[in-house]
C-alpha cells in the first residue's frame, strides 16, 4: 500500500502543472509541423521531443544531472553546436554563384533591412503592457530576420538565453513557411514583365577563385567585425575544407556524421529552453508576430533592392532573385525560381537566385555581429 | 515615455549603424571578388580536365541507355566493386 | 644507473598487486569470449581491453587526470552514453510485429518476473556470509533479468556503481548465452505439439500507427512512470526518427556513427569499473549466480504466460515466442524461431517472436523506471 | 535476524508493486494499440505505394539473372552512378 | 556617431598588435603548405585555420568562453584527442609485414637515434643566447624525430604545453618534407649496389597472428612500460578492433568518423597555441632547425642499421627501408620504394618497408614513455 | 658553465638508457614474434577460404570487360541493389 502510494506519489498525474501540459502540447504541434508538414523536421522534430522531455514533471531533464541540462550547457551555453552546424553548413555551401556574379551581394545586403527594422518594431512592442524588451532581448529577436537557424541560435544563446526557445521556434517555423510568405510578397511589388526577365548565363569560377574567397571573407571580418568571427570564421573553414579538395574526408564528415550529431543535441538542447515560464507569455507572441513582419520586411527589401538594380545595371536582373537575400538557403532560391517559371517557364532562376542566397547568410552573419559588438558584451 | 523614447533612439542609430556597415562590409567584398580573386582567375586558370572526369562533372547527362554503356556507369561499377572488395577484406 | 633504477622502479613488473593480474586476465577473459566465441563483441572487446588498462600498475588510466576517469564521469555517470545508446536501438527497432498482434505485450510482462525474482534471491543471499546487498544493489543486480545491456548500465550507474562492472560482465554475458540457456528451459516447459504450432500470419501495419505508437509510449510513461522517462524518452525519440521519414540522415546517424562512438567509450569506460576490490569479492560470484537465475526465470515466465494465452485466445499462440519477451533483441528470438523449426520444419517464428523481444525492451525500461522510483533517489 | 525479515517484506512487496505495475502498463498499451492506433490505421491508411517503389520492397526476388535487367537493378547502378559524380564533384 | 565609434573601437583594424599579424601569417603559411604543397593537409589545414582563429583581436577564442579554449582544454589538455585517433591509426595499421620478417623492428628501433640525439641537441642549443631549454623541454622537442603526429602532441602536451604550436607545425611539416629530406641521405649512405638488393617475398601471415600481437604489444609495455601504456594502449585497441574481425562497424566508425572529428579539432586546437608570445621566439627558430636534424638523423640511423644487419643476415637486406623506420606512415614506406625503384626497376620494397615504418611508430611511442617516465612528472 | 655540464650528462644518459630500452624493447617483441606468434600460427592456421571470397581478395583483377561478368561486378551490384533497397524502405 506504502509502496504503491509512493508510485503514485512519483507519477506524472500526480504532479502535472498546466504550464507543462500546455508546453507538451507545444511540443507535440512542433512534432506534427515537423513529421506532417515537413517543417524543418531536422531541427523541429528533435526540438519538440526536447519541449516534451523537459515538461515532464518528477523526470528532471533539464535540472542538474538530467541529460538536457548537459546537453544545453556544453553544447549551446558554450556556442559550440550551432558553431559545429556553421560549419557544416559552409562545408555545403557552393559559393560560385555569388562570386560570378557578386553585385547580388547586395541583395544579401538589403534583405538584412528585414532584421533591423524588427529591432526597432520590437522595442516599440515596449508600448504593450506586459511586453518588456531590453535592447538585448529585442537585438536576439531581430535576428530571426536572418532566416538562419544556427546564427538565430548563437546570437539568441549570447544576448537573450530565456527568449531562446521561442526565437528558435519562430526561426524555424518562418523558414519552413518561406514558400508561402514569400510569393505574394514577391509578386506584389514585381510587375508581371519584370518576373519574366530572363538573366545571362552565370560565368565558370575557377578553383583559386573558391578557394580564396572564404579567405578574404574571413579577413575582413578579422579586419571590420571580430565579433562575427565565430560565426564567419567557423563558416569559412567548413567552406576553406570543402573547396581546397585536400580534406575531402575532413569535409564530408562536417557535412554528414558531425553536422548530424550535433543537429540531434541541438535540437534537444533548445527544445529543453520550451519551459512554461519562458514561453507562455505574451512576449512569445510578440515574437511571433515580429518574426513574421522580419520576414516580410526581408523579402521586400531584397526584391525592391533587386528592382533598383536592374534599372542601373546593364545586365539584366530579375528582382524576384532578390527575395532569395533572407538566407534561408535553399529554399529561398528555389521560390524565386518558381515563381520566377510560373511567369516565364523558360525562366530558371536557380543558380541566379543562389548568388543573394548565400550572400543572405554572410549579411545576416554580419548582422549578429554588429548586434554583438553594439549591443552584448 | 520619455525612457521609451530614448530606447527608440537607440535602436534607430544601431538601424542606421547596422545597415550602413553591413552594405558597406559586403560591398567591400564585391570589391574584392572584382580585384583579387578575378586578378587571380586569370593568373591561376583552372587545369584543363581530362576529359573522362569532365564527362562525370555534367550533371544529368550520361547515357544510362543505348546499345553502349556509359564511362561513368562503368567507372560506378568499377567503384562498388572495390568497396565491396574492401568490405570483405577488412 | 640512477636512470636505470628510476625506470626499473617505474615498469610494471616492480609494481603489480595480484589483484591487478587477476583483473586483467579478467579482462583478457572478456576478450577471448569476445573474438573467439562472439560473445556480444561490440561491448565486450572495448570492455575487456579497458579492464586491463585500468588494472595497469603506475599508468593511472582510471584516475584523475587519465583518459578511462573522463570517460566513466562524462559518459556513464552522467547516464549520457546509455541513453546515447537506447535512443541508437529505438532507431534500429521495428515495432510493427509488436502493433500487429498487441497481445505479445503481455509476454513482454510476464517475461520481467525474472527481474523481480532476481530481487527478492538478492535480498536472500545476504544470508551467506561476506554478502551484504541494500535493496539499491539488490535492484540494479536485478535488471540483469531484463537482458538489455544499457538499461542495466544505466540503472546500475544509478542505483550501484559500485557493482556497474560485475553487472555488465553478467549482464552482456547471459546475453550472449541465451542460445545456451534458453532452448532447454523452452524444451522442458513445452510439450512437441505445442512448439509445432504455427500462428498466423501478421497483418500489415501502417505507417501511421508506426509514428504515432513512440509518442504513445512516451506518453504513458510520462503520466505513470516519470521515474522511466530518460531510458523511454530516448528510445522513443530514436524510434520516432526512423519511423517519421523526414529526419532519415539523423536516424541513419544515430544508428550507426553515433550509436558505434558511444559503444567504444561505454565499454571502456564500463571496464574502467573493473578494479580488483569492486571485483574479486563473494558479492559478485552472487552477481554472476543470480544472472542465471534471472535470465532462467524470466525465459520460464515468457513460455509459461505464452502458454496460459494459448489456451485462452481465439487464435493459437506457440509458446516459444514467450521465451523472447526477456528481450536480448534479437538473439531470443532467433532462438524462438530455431526451437520453433526443430519441432516444425515449416514453422517460421522469427516475426512472431520479434513482438514479444521488443516488449521486452519496454518491459525492462519500464521495471526499471519502478525501481528507481522506489528505491532510488 | 529481524532486519533480514524486514528485508524481505520489502524485496516481496516490490516484487508485487513491480509485477502489478509492469502489467498494467504493457495492458494499458494493448488497449492504446487496440483504440487509438486501430483508428488511426484506418483512418490514414497507407498511401498505395507506386509499382517500382513496391518492387524495390519485394526484399529477396529482384531477377538478377536471365536476358532482362531488373528495375532495382537499374535503380542501383544509377544511383551508384549518382554517388559516384558527387564524390568527383566535390 | 557614437555606435559608430563603438564599432570603429571593436574592429580588429584598431586593435591589432604586430605579433597577432605575423602570426596570422604564420596561418596562412601553414594554410598554403596545406593546400598548394599538400602537406599532412588533414592537420595542418585545421591547425593554420586555428592559428588565424585564434590570434584574431577582441575574438576572445582561445580565452574562457571561447570555442577554441573549449577545444584545447577539453580535447588536449587532457590527452583525449591525440590519444583517439591513435586508436584510429591503430586500426587503419596492417602489422602483417612487420609480423612476416620482424627483424625489421630493430630498423625501427635504431630510427628512434633521431630523438634521444635530438634531446642532446637540443640541451646544447642552451648554449645560444636567448634559448633556455629544460629537459622537459628538450624531450618534447626531441619527439619530433619520431615522426609521428598524436605522439608528440601527446607528449608536448605533457611535458611542455607552451611549445605545443611549434613542435606540432615542426612535426607535421617535417613529416610531409619527408620525400625530400630522405632521399639524398639514404643515397649518400647507400652504394648503387646496396639500392639494387632484392627483398625475398614475404611469408602470409595467419588471422591469429594478427590478433594476438596488439596484445602481446600492450603486455609488454604494460611490464615494462607502463608510462606508454595511454599510446600504446589505444593504439593497441583500435588494432584489436581492426585485426579480431568481430566489431567492423567499430573499427571501421573509429578509422573514419571518429578520427576525422577528431582530427578537425585536435587542428584547431593545436592551432590556438600559436600564439605571438609561445612561436615568435629564437626558441621556435631552435625547435625548427631541431626538427630537420632529428629527421636527418633518425633517417641516417635506419639506414644504417639496415646496412649492418645485411652483412650480417643470411637473407638480403636492402638497406634503403631502414629509412622508413622512421615512420612517417606510409610516406617514408613509399619513399623507400620510389628510391629503390630508382637503382633497379624490378625493385619494390613497399610491402618490406611497411614492417619498419610500423616498427618506426611503435617505437616512437615506446621512446614518449621512457621520455614521461624519466623527464616527466 | 657547470649547470650546463650537468644538464649534457643528463641529456647523455637519457640518450643511452633511451635506446637500451627501446632497442631491448623491440627485441623482445621480435622474440615474442618467433616464438609466441610463430607457434600460434602453426596451431591455428587460417581456415582454407571458400573460393569466391578467395577471388575477392584479388584486388586488382576482375573482368569487367569480355563477354563474361565477374563474380566480384555481380556481388558489387547485388550488395548496391540491396543498399539502395534498404534506404528506400527506411
Ligand atoms: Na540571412
Ligand atoms: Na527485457
Ligand atoms: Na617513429
Amino acid at each position: 500500500m506504502d509502496k504503491l502510494n509512493t508510485l503514485w506519489l512519483s507519477t506524472g498525474l500526480a504532479n502535472f502543472e498546466l504550464g507543462q501540459v500546455v508546453m507538451m502540447l507545444v511540443g507535440c504541434g512542433l512534432l506534427y509541423l515537423a513529421i506532417a508538414r515537413n517543417f524543418e523536421p531536422l531541427l523541429l522534430l528533435p526540438m519538440g521531443f526536447g519541449a516534451i522531455l523537459t515538461n515532464i514533471p518528477m523526470a528532471g531533464f533539464s535540472e542538474v544531472g538530467g541529460l538536457l541540462h548537459y546537453v544545453y550547457y556544453a553544447g549551446i551555453d558554450t556556442g559550440i553546436f550551432p558553431l559545429v552546424i556553421f560549419m557544416g553548413v559552409g562545408a555545403m555551401t557552393d559559393f560560385g554563384a555569388l562570386i560570378a556574379n557578386p553585385k547580388t551581394l547586395l541583395l544579401g545586403a538589403a534583405a538584412q533591412f528585414g532584421i533591423f527594422a524588427t529591432l526597432f518594431g520590437a522595442i516599440a512592442l515596449n508600448a504593450v503592457p506586459g511586453i518588456e524588451f531590453t535592447l538585448k532581448d529585442a537585438s536576439a529577436i531581430a535576428i530571426i530576420g536572418g532566416a538562419d537557424g544556427p546564427t538565430a541560435i548563437f546570437l539568441a544563446s549570447k544576448l537573450a538565453p530565456e527568449l531562446l526557445g521561442a526565437i528558435a521556434v519562430a526561426a524555424y517555423s518562418y523558414m519552413a513557411l518561406v514558400p508561402i510568405i514569400q510569393p505574394p510578397i514577391m509578386k506584389a511589388l514585381t510587375s508581371e514583365d519584370e518576373r519574366k526577365i530572363e538573366m545571362e548565363q552565370l560565368r565558370s569560377v575557377t578553383k583559386i577563385e573558391k578557394i580564396i574567397f572564404p579567405l578574404g571573407v574571413l579577413l575582413m571580418t578579422i579586419f571590420f567585425l571580430p565579433a562575427a568571427t565565430p560565426l564567419v570564421g567557423m563558416f569559412c573553414l567548413g567552406n576553406l575544407m570543402r573547396e581546397s579538395g585536400v580534406v575531402d574526408r575532413l569535409s564530408s564528415t562536417a557535412q554528414n556524421e558531425l553536422i548530424n550529431i550535433t543537429t540531434i543535441f541541438l535540437g534537444l538542447g533548445v527544445g529543453s529552453k520550451l519551459s512554461a515560464e519562458a514561453f507562455l507569455n505574451v512576449e512569445t507572441l510578440g515574437i511571433l508576430g515580429l518574426g513574421a513582419v522580419a520576414f516580410s520586411i526581408g523579402t521586400a527589401s531584397g526584391v525592391l533592392m533587386a528592382k533598383t538594380m536592374n534599372k542601373v545595371s546593364k545586365t539584366p536582373i530579375n528582382p524576384l532573385i532578390g527575395a532569395a537575400g533572407v538566407s534561408a538557403v535553399p529554399m529561398a532560391a528555389r521560390v524565386a525560381n518558381k515563381v520566377g517559371l510560373e511567369a516565364n517557364p523558360h525562366n530558371f532562376l536557380l543558380m541566379h537566385a543562389m548568388g543573394p542566397n548565400v550572400a543572405g547568410v554572410l549579411g545576416s552573419a554580419v548582422a549578429a555581429g554588429i548586434l554583438l559588438a553594439l549591443v552584448g558584451g | 515615455m520619455n525612457e521609451m523614447q530614448q530606447q527608440f533612439i537607440e535602436a534607430g542609430t544601431l538601424m542606421l549603424a547596422g545597415m550602413v556597415f553591413v552594405f558597406a562590409f559586403l560591398s567591400l567584398l564585391i570589391l574584392f571578388i572584382k580585384t583579387v580573386l578575378a586578378k587571380l582567375a586569370v593568373k591561376f586558370p583552372d587545369p584543363v580536365v581530362p576529359i573522362r572526369s569532365r564527362a562525370n562533372k555534367q550533371n544529368n547527362t550520361a547515357k544510362v541507355a543505348g546499345g553502349g554503356v556509359s564511362p561513368g556507369v562503368v567507372a560506378a561499377i568499377s567503384s562498388a566493386v572495390t568497396r565491396y572488395r574492401q568490405q570483405n577484406l577488412q
